[in-house]
């Protein structure tokens, strides 16, 4: 296991439970019809958010995608802007005329959600180009699903990357299923990670509920494609706990799947696999998920109180 | 004859998604090269229930799952359908449709003329979209002026469960390559529809008349033909009598249904989700001043949202969407 | 104010496609954050030469050759002017448009709007398209009025080596994705043009009146504003003073230009080479009558293409094709 | 070697003849003015639409490129009427409407060239489909280049074939270049073929100037596909003599390739290689190229006294 100190053990632990709550949260306000719009939720996936952010320096880019809401978080964007987002709110990132999938927040490197499955390979791609001809040292990750890696766009940006040695990570989260059909709908092979061979670079496959795999995985790929030794493709398998979309009835899963016993819940192997050895205390871990609930409360309450966009917003910011 | 018209005492009500069911299994037991491809078309039924029951009715190789992979599927139906099979293409939002715009326009589109006429390319492709269900930027997207400029496709928009069932049986009869823009915000819609298994077919290329009125003719697509006949309603408590058209195939588009119409009314207000600047009404108020620079009365309008991505917030989405309250009003401003 | 009118002796001729090349040297040697990406831009100087030299002098990081991924590299750019470049993309033919309409509709034209104006996507792409060459189905199209629906774009059609000089400079200027739609049949033609490292540029969104006239207003672009002048020169022989209005950016459009104009001579013909159904002929009409119905003594005309992929042969292309002597026959139909 | 009779051999012969003398004719037609629009040529790499088309039955299908006057030759479509296609002419396959990037006879499974790149791989996909839907027993091949493997349509492609093993053969016709740029500015890895196993098929690369080997090679990769086996990939590397288009300055080759006796010719190899173990003497030699000759000499007399298109034909066949 690579080497952390305590700090970083609690912001990652602060982390994943700052995106479950928030994500539980915007289940419940969305089901109460308090959140309009669509919602792809990530839990029982954080520990691919977490792990791979976290490895990131703050101005390395990432590009997300309509299941986003926990690589934002944990790139560093603010839960108040996101939640008041997912409302449809004036002082949300896209100042209420983007929702769920489109937050984003340039300043720390999140160049936004994206609603088209593809599509974040590709311009993450963009940001990689930028680094490479300025020279800036930065890279950028693209998280993608295993259904995305179907995607003529995801194909031709890896082949891009390859031929161009772009300092980009393709980090494919792939959680089983890619809407309502299962992963062998959409791959032919066991592991995505096959797929790098193809274009001359290395592909791995790790366990993506072990945020402290994703963490070490991200951390020694980015150091890598930093040096201009070209992209690298890390497949995370990881679950998704609830559906699709809020409300998804998810009668495509058999009657296991739905035990919510049989979920494995990256959280909870944090704590039981590795507080000891990173010497948290249980009330460490208590105080960062506390901390973490605050700052969800915090959310939601900024969000509730925000106003609705004026309509002059609906014309701004068509063109530049 | 225009059946949609015909009502029958045993017409039962039907929801716009079962229509679509209801059209796709009458077609695939009528005929077994009729396929269905798409994302979730299969086992699970559709993210709308779309779909549901046809993969168990009718197997894996009449009905399959497709990967993420809109132009790679869209193309290989285009050549399943010159190689004998007649495929039924689901594409989930019509903003998805930027993704397989090459074997639409460029292959199915083309290929009977570029082959000397050797093939044909009977696909139904069927996509829903516009808004109203605050699905923001990337996901209500209304693109049917796109296909109508180009030529060897047709599009139909069905505005409500009926026309769904009629015109989409049409579109999978027809030997060319028929885009079917469906509306999210109707699919928990209902209408009464014909019995089961009666020859219910609404023809392509012809337009109906969903009100009769001789003040004011309002042109409306899709999910805005309902707001349309709202706002008649409203209207004709006031004394005010609109004519309601619904073009039903924009392309080719039923131009003299229309000017009939206006040869009546004289007042022409078009009123659709999509852009303004290239749109279908643009082109009906184009031709229709080219017939006859004189038979309007009065300048034409076009209703539209203003020239934006559709915005997601619910007060934002409400006013930037045409409704009955905007059409009635501008209906009052043209009599006035 | 308008430069493109401003003559001066010094003048030299340059050819279209040079044009293009020295308007991307001028605009890479002033901003080190231009760079230009696309299919065979590189080290060979592109297929019309339009690149040729840019790789020498700038080097393989801001000159790069894209492997065959039109949707892939449209993005990537998307990316890059997100993050401080100000990528030029060339897509050869307009045609391949239809690989990448999903980076620039539902990506470049959205991005800035769904992220509350935190980007800013200054990408200027470039294509060649119309006919005239006999190049077939699939490599003649002209598809200005899809982007013209779409907002959050803006098109310019450069009609002349002087306009694409001006317009694609100011086009990379620009902090917006423009889309460049260049004439493959005006590549080789020449016109004199202000000296290097002049600062010629041509404002986005104002058309030119390219010939001044009483009695019909032809509104013409990309390579049909060539075919109304010379129609307009032989009627002006008979005695019919017609003016020609390019509005050499299609969106936005300067519709204001096209009124004055109307005003004037009170009858219209547009022209192009694209198909008319929800064209720009169709946007130009709907517009004028909706500002006022009575502008107009006659019905208005759209030339254009008759509704059929474009043809292959040379003596349907011909006919296909709207050209001076059509445009000219038109005009004395509607002044007779 | 696989056995062939002497009578496949005589066949083989006359037809990378009869393509070479017809695209050589064309090229001569196209410079002196004759032959309009744009003529891309395969000469040099006759080996691979030969050997792969007679490896196939005649009810198989195949798709072509905007490089496809051979493959549509080999597969059986008819001199006269393709060069009367590209002398833009009534009686052309396409009734003069598509051009030499659009010859199509669907009575001998040749589904069309195409111009855009790419789109071989996925329509043959759907021909192989209708083939698995009606159990016909039928196959269908893709003929691209090396260039089109980047393009996203094409993974799209091979992803779906795979998953739904489809009896599809991609084949890849790798001719050092693409447009004017070189194999290195498309492709990542040194053969294509390298992109199968991330779909979990078989990927092969052959020499694609050796007429045997390649026929051989799909003999044997069709018998597999046609027994439900899924699709294979084949990358034939070949050599393409003339320009991207006719009329291409050819600037971006240096002087070594430019030497015409630097030239790998695909015939002189089957004459010189397996002329004598297949029992072809000089004077069936000659006798098959003569034949050869005389098909495209027909072919350029029916062009040249075919009437133009009328102009009803204009907007005949835009839609059924
Ligand atoms: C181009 C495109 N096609 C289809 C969709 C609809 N869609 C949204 S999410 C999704 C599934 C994506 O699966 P995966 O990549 O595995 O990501 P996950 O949802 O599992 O996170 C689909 C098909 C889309 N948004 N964009
Ligand atoms: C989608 C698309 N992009 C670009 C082109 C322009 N183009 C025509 S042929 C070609 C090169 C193709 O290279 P390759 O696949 O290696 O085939 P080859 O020409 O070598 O036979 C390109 C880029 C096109 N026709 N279609
Ligand atoms: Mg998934
Ligand atoms: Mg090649």
């Amino acid at each position: 296991m690579v080497e952390i100190s305590k700090t970083k053990a609690l912001e990652i632990h602060c982390k994943l439970w700052e995106i479950r709550l928030f994500e539980l949260k915007a289940s419940e306000l969305y089901k109460d019809g308090t959140l309009p719009g669509f919602i792809h939720l990530s839990v029982g996936q954080e520990a691919c958010a977490v792990g791979a952010c976290l490895a990131l320096n703050r101005d390395d880019f990432i590009t997300s995608t309509h299941r986003g809401h926990g690589h934002c978080l944990a790139k560093g964007a603010d839960a108040k802007a996101m939640m008041a987002e997912l409302a449809g709110k004036e002082t949300g990132y896209s100042k209420g005329r983007g929702g769920s999938m489109h937050i984003a927040d340039v300043s720390v490197g999140v160049l936004g959600a994206n609603g088209i499955v593809g599509q974040s390979a590709p311009l993450a791609c963009g940001a990689a180009y930028t680094a490479q001809v300025k020279k800036t040292g930065q890279i950028a990750l693209a998280f993608f699903g295993e259904g995305a890696s179907g995607a003529g766009p995801v194909h031709e940006a890896m082949n891009i990357a390859a031929l161009w040695k772009l300092p980009v990570i393709f980090f494919c989260e792939c959680n089983r299923y890619a809407e309502l059909s299962p992963f062998d709908v959409h791959v032919s092979v066991p592991n995505v990670s096959a797929r790098a061979k193809g274009y001359g670079f290395e592909g791995v496959t790790i366990d993506g509920s072990d945020v402290m795999e994703v963490y070490s995985s991200v951390l020694k790929a980015a150091s890598k494609v930093r040096q201009g030794m070209g992209p690298i493709l890390i497949e995370a398998k990881t679950h998704r706990w609830h559906g699709h979309y809020e409300g998804d009835p998810m009668n495509y899963l058999d009657r296991s799947e739905r035990d919510p016993d049989n979920r494995i819940d990256p959280i909870q192997r944090f704590e039981s696999d590795f507080a000891e050895t990173l010497e948290l205390s249980p009330d460490d871990l208590l105080s960062s998920k506390k901390k973490a609930l605050a700052l969800v409360d915090q959310a939601v309450e900024f969000a509730l109180s925000s106003e609705n966009p004026s309509s002059a917003l609906m014309m701004e910011d068509v063109l530049s | 004859m225009n059946q949609s018209n015909q009502k029958d005492k045993k017409d039962k009500p039907l929801k716009y998604y079962s229509a679509v069911t209801r059209a796709f299994r009458e077609e695939m037991i009528r005929n077994e090269n009729v396929v269905l491809i798409g994302e979730d078309v299969g086992e699970s039924g559709g993210i709308f229930a779309q779909t549901k029951g046809l993969f168990s009715e009718f197997g894996p190789d009449r009905v399959r799952d497709t990967p993420i992979a809109e132009a790679g599927f869209t193309s290989l139906a285009v050549g399943a359908a010159m190689t004998g099979l007649r495929p039924i293409v689901e594409i989930g939002f019509e903003d998805f449709l930027t993704a397989c715009m090459d074997p639409i326009v460029n292959q199915a589109a083309k290929l009977r003329y570029m082959l000397g006429g050797q093939v044909k390319v009977p696909v139904t492709m069927y996509t829903f979209g516009s808004g109203g269900l605050n699905a923001g930027p990337q996901h209500s997207q209304s693109l049917a002026a796109w296909f109508s400029h180009v030529p060897g496709l047709k599009v139909v928009m069905p505005s409500s469960a009926k026309d769904a069932l009629g015109l989409l049986k049409s579109s999978i009869r027809d030997d060319n390559f028929v885009l079917c823009l469906m509306c999210k915000s109707l699919i928990g819609s209902r209408e009464p529809v014909p019995q089961e298994n009666t020859e219910f077919l609404i023809p392509l290329g012809k337009a109906e008349i969903k009100r009769s009125g001789e003040d004011v003719t309002i042109v409306a697509v899709g999910a805005m033909v309902r707001q349309a006949l709202a706002a008649s309603k409203s209207l004709s408590g006031e004394g005010i009598e609109t004519e309601v058209v619904d073009p039903r195939t924009v392309s080719p588009l039923d131009i003299d249904t229309i000017l009939e119409s206006l040869s009546k009314t004289r007042r022409l207000i078009v009123v659709h989700e999509a852009m303004s600047p290239c749109g279908i009404g643009a082109e009906i108020i184009a031709q229709v001043v080219e017939t006859d620079p004189q038979l309007l009365e009065c300048a034409p309008l076009r209703l539209t949202p203003p020239f934006a991505p559709s915005p997601f917030a619910p007060c934002l989405e409400k006013i930037y969407l045409p409704d009955a309250e905007k059409i009635a009003s501008s209906v009052r401003t043209m009599m006035s």
